[in-house]
């Protein structure tokens, strides 16, 4: 498996107050890496970094063996790039049916859309998606009525659509309850393989649902990165969560 | 579990067969023989519900709050005046009777492709569209969103207010030109108080209307609704959301474009009112009234205000100012009380009515 | 019972985000808040102060029904807040947001009180400085200085201790230490750091996922408490 | 016309005057967006209704005149004190219940303009009316060497300056302000520390639209008075706070270059095509800096 995402020196600075501070990070191809840390370790920012939401101050950005930064938006998401937003971002006033069919761009110039009807996207992936999210029954509803955790895999659905190479997911099951969250990690654990994964998430129940590798982020940089039990271990992992002299302390 | 949102209001085929109605009724209407001089004030009404259909378009749909409709209006008005008039100037007289008061020699340069009537329908569908095309590429790119595009059009259309009124040896200034013969075209011409006027300027307003439902039904309708609601998740699913707001907003430039041209068949007249600021308010005015979010809403508002302004007009002046103070109460009313229109009161009245089993829930009543 | 919450659910948008919350609070008590991140700390802070799109059930402070009072009024009942990232406004001197904080006092008494500068000497030699230039720690001091100038009943500190140098993590403990035992200012606190929290805390809450899980006297707080709850 | 007759060529005296003349532009300019930035910079407001009120101060001022007998110097005050209540009223009973909807403020803000604009002329009728500038030596002209300018320009000016320092001293030295100016920056930490934001709100639109009141004491006097007098002056009042960058000196500085951009323009064509210059010129730098002359430093996030 090749290298897919690779972030070298990656830093993203106001004055003199580094948010990302040369992060190095390597994505494989098809796998699943979950990115954790404090408030503050310049997570969501690092995933702004690479879609070129934020303009970052230094280091690179390189994409499948090409150099990415500097490349507008949508320009990067053409590249192959998906991402679902911390707060769910989907299209209120579209029913569901349509969200998802504007998230199937398989031609991004406006003219070529004029003369393009929906029912002919590629109804089979459609289908499949529809029924990973769950949302099958509600197709033809407004979005805006849509419950926290289906908003959530709406757009999860949505970034799926677009059939990326890569998909940044910040926290996939912010605001979640036990059992959504539940069925958002069968979700994570179908797209486990065939699809290229980087997840944000607080949720530690989750990430020990889903995670292979686990990177940690602290003040912008990489703390620690291996798999769970490595990492539950890591003396300065620990520190980072619990402060020095956290447990026995007192005891 | 959330009730079904979907209720009459979003029947297709109703929606559809309102349309047809509608303009079947509309189309009745010399049938009924109204007076040359009634019918040539209808023909007005689809050119202002042509204007609605444009603001509907690029504000309701586009989320673009355009109060510069006047500018593509206002410049094909001019085009088409221009056009209009040398078809009455010969080789020998070729100097407008304006021109010559402002002590012009000869013909200025700017006014001689308009010997051609081809020539000058072309420059009065071209010129809008470029200039639509760089002012929305200029303001688009710069991610302006919001009150900034809505002041940005709003100066421009008063920079072209002053140029009309003061390059009077070119536009008449303050008065205006009145090109002395109505259109002729291919040998036709087109009596401003003629059924056929009437036929021309219903027609493109069904054109139109036809034209922009189809376009809204296009997937390129879904995301520049899309883009509306959320322009970033729009670029975050690799559209060039500029690219699609440029797209839409020389759309509906077109539009009121197609309206300044038939304005000026159906007038013989054109001024600098045409570039004025209220004008384009106006129009927001009339799509907000009948529903930001439906094409027939802005029409049937654009026709019945306009129908009770002349009306109101005809009884006395202190009631025709009376009307402008009513008309601004409306506006506010229907801003703070029903964003949506009243055609979106019309889809809120529709959700209490049940479609055989499913239970319906009322549409939303509020914008958001 | 000086703060009291009774099957508290907090809402952003239409989303609940903390469900069925009851804790009371005596005058001088401190109150730990427990648990990892992402389960709703912060927003339980925010629902104290108002500032979540809704609250359902009751909230009392000092007996007086608070649970439909607007923020600025909450803040004139008494309750200081310390939020998390320290809400400094960058723009105003050290100076301006001490004085911010003097407009929630119900005292009418104007000026910078003698306390706050007693407290935090560095403030005190730079009062004209931007606020925006001061390091995280010294924001945070000008936070807590910011906060007492309320002549709060309560003291609401959201994750004091967060991306502060250790040095520093110690001064400020003292300092709240000194608040709630000699000056009697009682306070609820969100901690990452179990050490700070055992030390300062005469009672706890954990919670997780938008709940309280588990709560009880300090002494409580036990280690498989924490290894469940609260470490990766 | 030829291009000779359109183009004046350089020629030092006229050239300078324009240069100065700019200035007093410029601070009329200034002056008509005073009130318009503090709105837009503390409230996020955009309000088309603006420039009506300039018309409501300048009839105000007429009527006080005419029918009191108040003069002019003394009208100023007052006409400030009567828009601003007009302003709370329209902050208190329409702009409150819009603020989640930014766009529609602006649209129902034009609705109150027209309202205003259809009121004054049931009430007055349409034809031009005028203000006495007393005292009357204000009416004349400086003149001294190759400078030619109004009197009353001057004063504009020289008020234009005294209001932007007062309203900045009001922003900037008062307990008021630091509340204005912490609501700008964080309204939930406002709110946290006992700041009433909704009368912060009401309190700063009042004293926008005051301001906008004695601009329309002094434009009324400068030109004629007439219900559509603000459309005059709001293209230019909403340009300043764009390319300004919506924030107090912001303001001052575009108003100040805008202003001498058209004189300059002005004196080499005519004000028409400066003025068109001028506008295209502004899109064309929005384009590059859509956050106008001087952004605000970004939000951490």
């Amino acid at each position: 498996m090749g290298v897919l995402l690779e972030l070298k020196d990656l830093t993203k600075a106001y004055d003199t107050y580094a948010v990302v501070d040369r992060l190095n990070l390597t994505i494989n191809e098809g796998e699943l890496r979950c990115l954790i840390g404090p408030n503050g370790a310049g997570k969501t920012t690092t995933m702004d970094l690479i879609t070129g939401r934020q303009k970052l101050t230094g280091g690179k950005v390189i994409f499948d063996g090409r150099e990415i930064n500097g490349l507008k938006e949508n320009k990067i998401v053409r590249r192959g790039i998906g991402r679902k937003f911390q707060v769910p971002a989907v299209f209120k006033d579209l029913s569901v049916r349509e969200n998802l069919e504007v998230a199937f761009n398989r031609n991004p110039d406006p003219f070529a859309n004029m003369l393009m009807f929906f029912r002919r996207t590629d109804k089979q992936r459609f289908d499949e998606i529809v029924e990973l999210i769950g949302l099958g029954e509600r197709l033809g509803e407004k979005a805006g009525f849509l419950s926290h955790g289906e908003t959530q895999w709406l757009e999860i659905g949505m970034v799926l659509t677009q059939n990326p190479r890569l998909l940044l997911m910040d926290e996939p099951t912010a605001g979640m309850t036990e059992q959504e969250t539940l069925k958002t990690s069968e979700i994570f654990k179908r797209l486990k393989g065939a699809h290229t994964l980087v997840v944000v998430e607080h949720d530690m129940t989750f990430v020990r649902q889903i995670a292979e590798t686990i990177s940690v982020l602290h003040l912008g940089k990489l703390l620690a990165e291996g798999p769970m039990h490595q990492i539950e271990n890591d003396p300065k992992v620990r520190e980072v969560y619990l402060g020095a002299e956290g447990i026995s302390d007192a005891a | 579990m959330t009730g079904q949102t979907q209720n009459l209001y979003h029947n297709k085929a109703g929606q559809w067969l309102c349309y047809i109605a509608l303009f079947v009724v509309l189309a009745l209407v010399p049938v009924f023989g109204a007076e040359p001089f009634q019918l040539n004030v209808y023909s007005r009404y689809a050119v202002y519900a042509m204007l609605a259909v444009s603001v509907s378009m690029v504000w309701g749909f586009g989320g673009i709050l355009s109060l510069g409709q006047g500018i593509p209006y206002g410049l094909a008005a001019y085009c088409m005046g221009a056009t209009m008039q040398m078809q009455y100037q010969t080789p020998d007289d070729p100097i407008p009777s304006f021109m010559l008061t402002n002590e012009l020699t000869e013909l200025p340069a700017v006014w001689e492709p308009f010997w051609s009537t081809s020539i000058g329908l072309i420059l009065a569908l071209g010129v809008p569209t470029l200039i639509m095309t760089i002012f929305g590429i200029l303001m688009f790119q710069a991610r302006l969103a919001g009150a900034f595009v809505a002041i940005m059009t709003l100066a421009i259309l008063n920079a072209f207010y002053s140029m009309a009124q003061d390059l009077q040896p070119f536009t008449a200034g303050f008065n205006g030109i009145s090109p002395p013969n109505p259109f002729t075209a291919f040998g036709v011409t087109i009596d401003p108080y003629s059924e056929m006027l009437y036929w021309i300027n219903l027609g493109l307003l069904a054109l139109v209307t036809l034209v922009s439902k189809y376009v809204l039904q296009s997937k390129f309708g879904t995301i520049v609704q899309a883009t509306r609601d959320d322009a970033e998740r729009v670029r975050f699913l690799g559209y060039s959301v500029s690219y699609f707001q440029v797209v839409v907003f020389v759309f509906a430039g077109l539009i009121a474009t197609l309206a300044g041209i038939v304005w000026v068949m159906t007038v013989q007249y054109v001024s600098p009112t045409a570039f004025e600021t209220p004008f384009s308010i106006y129009m927001v005015i009339w799509a907000a009234v009948g529903g930001r979010h439906s094409l027939f809403g802005a029409i049937v508002a654009a026709i019945v205000l306009n129908y009770l302004q002349t009306e109101l007009a005809d009884i006395s002046e202190i009631w025709q100012k009376a009307w402008l103070l009513l008309l601004g109460g409306i506006f506010i009313a229907v801003v703070l009380l029903l964003p949506r229109g009243l055609a979106g009161l019309f889809e809120y009245l529709l959700g209490f009515i049940k479609i055989g089993r499913r239970q319906a829930a009322p549409g939303r009543i509020a914008a958001n | 019972m000086l703060l009291e919450l009774r099957e508290v659910n907090s809402f952003y948008g239409n989303t609940p985000i903390l469900r069925n919350i009851s804790f009371e609070l005596e005058q001088g008590q401190c109150l730990a808040v427990l648990g990892r991140n992402g389960v709703g700390k912060t927003t339980l802070m925010r629902t104290i102060m108002g500032l979540t799109t809704r609250m359902t059930g009751t909230m009392s402070i000092a007996g007086h029904d608070a649970s439909k009072m607007p923020t600025y009024l909450r803040s004139h009942a008494g309750l200081g807040y310390i939020p998390q990232g320290r809400g400094i406004l960058g723009k105003f001197t050290v100076r301006e947001n001490i004085l911010l904080g003097t407009f929630a006092r119900t005292d009418k008494q104007v000026g910078i009180p003698k306390m706050c500068l007693d407290l935090f000497p560095y403030l005190a030699e730079n009062l004209d400085k931007r606020a925006g230039l001061l390091s995280g720690g010294q924001q945070q001091q000008l936070s807590i200085a910011r906060a007492l100038a309320t002549d709060p009943k309560v003291l609401l500190l959201d994750e004091p201790t967060e991306g502060i140098q250790p040095n520093i993590v110690q001064e400020i403990e003292a300092t709240l230490h000194r608040l709630n035992k000699e000056v009697g200012i009682t306070m609820i606190l969100t901690e990452q750091h179990i050490k700070v929290a055992r030390e300062l805390a005469d009672k706890f809450i954990i919670m997780d996922i938008g709940r309280v899980v588990a709560l009880g006297p300090i002494a409580d707080l036990s280690d498989e408490l924490i290894e469940e709850h609260l470490t990766l | 016309m030829s291009v000779h007759d359109f183009w004046t060529p350089f020629s030092a005296g006229p050239f300078f005057n324009a240069l100065l003349l700019g200035f007093t532009l410029g601070a009329i300019w200034l002056l008509a967006a005073l009130g318009l930035t503090i709105i837009y910079g503390t409230m996020g407001v955009i309000n088309m209704a603006h420039g009506e009120f300039i018309m409501v101060g300048a009839y105000f001022t007429f009527l006080m005149q005419t029918e009191a007998g108040i003069p002019w110097l003394a009208c100023l005050p007052l006409a400030f004190i009567g828009v601003a209540i007009i302003g709370w009223i329209v902050e208190r009973f329409l702009i409150r219940y819009l603020y989640a909807r930014p766009l529609d403020t602006l649209l129902a803000t034009w609705g109150v303009s027209l309202v205003l604009i259809q009121g004054v002329r049931l009430i007055f009728g349409g034809e031009p009316q005028y203000v006495a500038v007393q005292p009357h030596e204000l009416t004349q002209s400086a003149e001294l060497g190759f400078i030619h300018i109004p009197w009353l320009r001057i004063f504009i000016l020289g008020a234009t300056l005294a209001l932007a320092a007062g309203t900045w001293a009001i922003l900037y030295k008062t307990i008021y302000g630091i509340r204005v100016r912490a609501v700008m920056q964080n309204k939930e930490m406002a709110a946290a520390f006992g700041i009433n934001a909704q009368q912060v709100y009401g309190m700063t639109f009042a004293y926008g639209a005051g301001l906008a009141g004695i601009a329309g004491a002094m434009f009324g006097g400068l030109k004629t008075v007439f219900p559509d007098m603000g459309l005059g002056y709001i293209v230019e009042a909403f340009l300043v706070v764009v390319t300004g960058g919506g924030h107090l000196f912001g303001s001052i500085y575009s108003g100040a270059i805008l202003g001498e951009l058209n004189s300059v323009f002005s004196y080499f064509t005519n004000s028409t095509f400066a003025r068109f210059v001028l506008f295209v010129l502004i899109v064309v730098f929005l384009r590059f800096y859509p956050q106008g002359l001087f952004p605000e430093a970004k939000a951490r996030r």
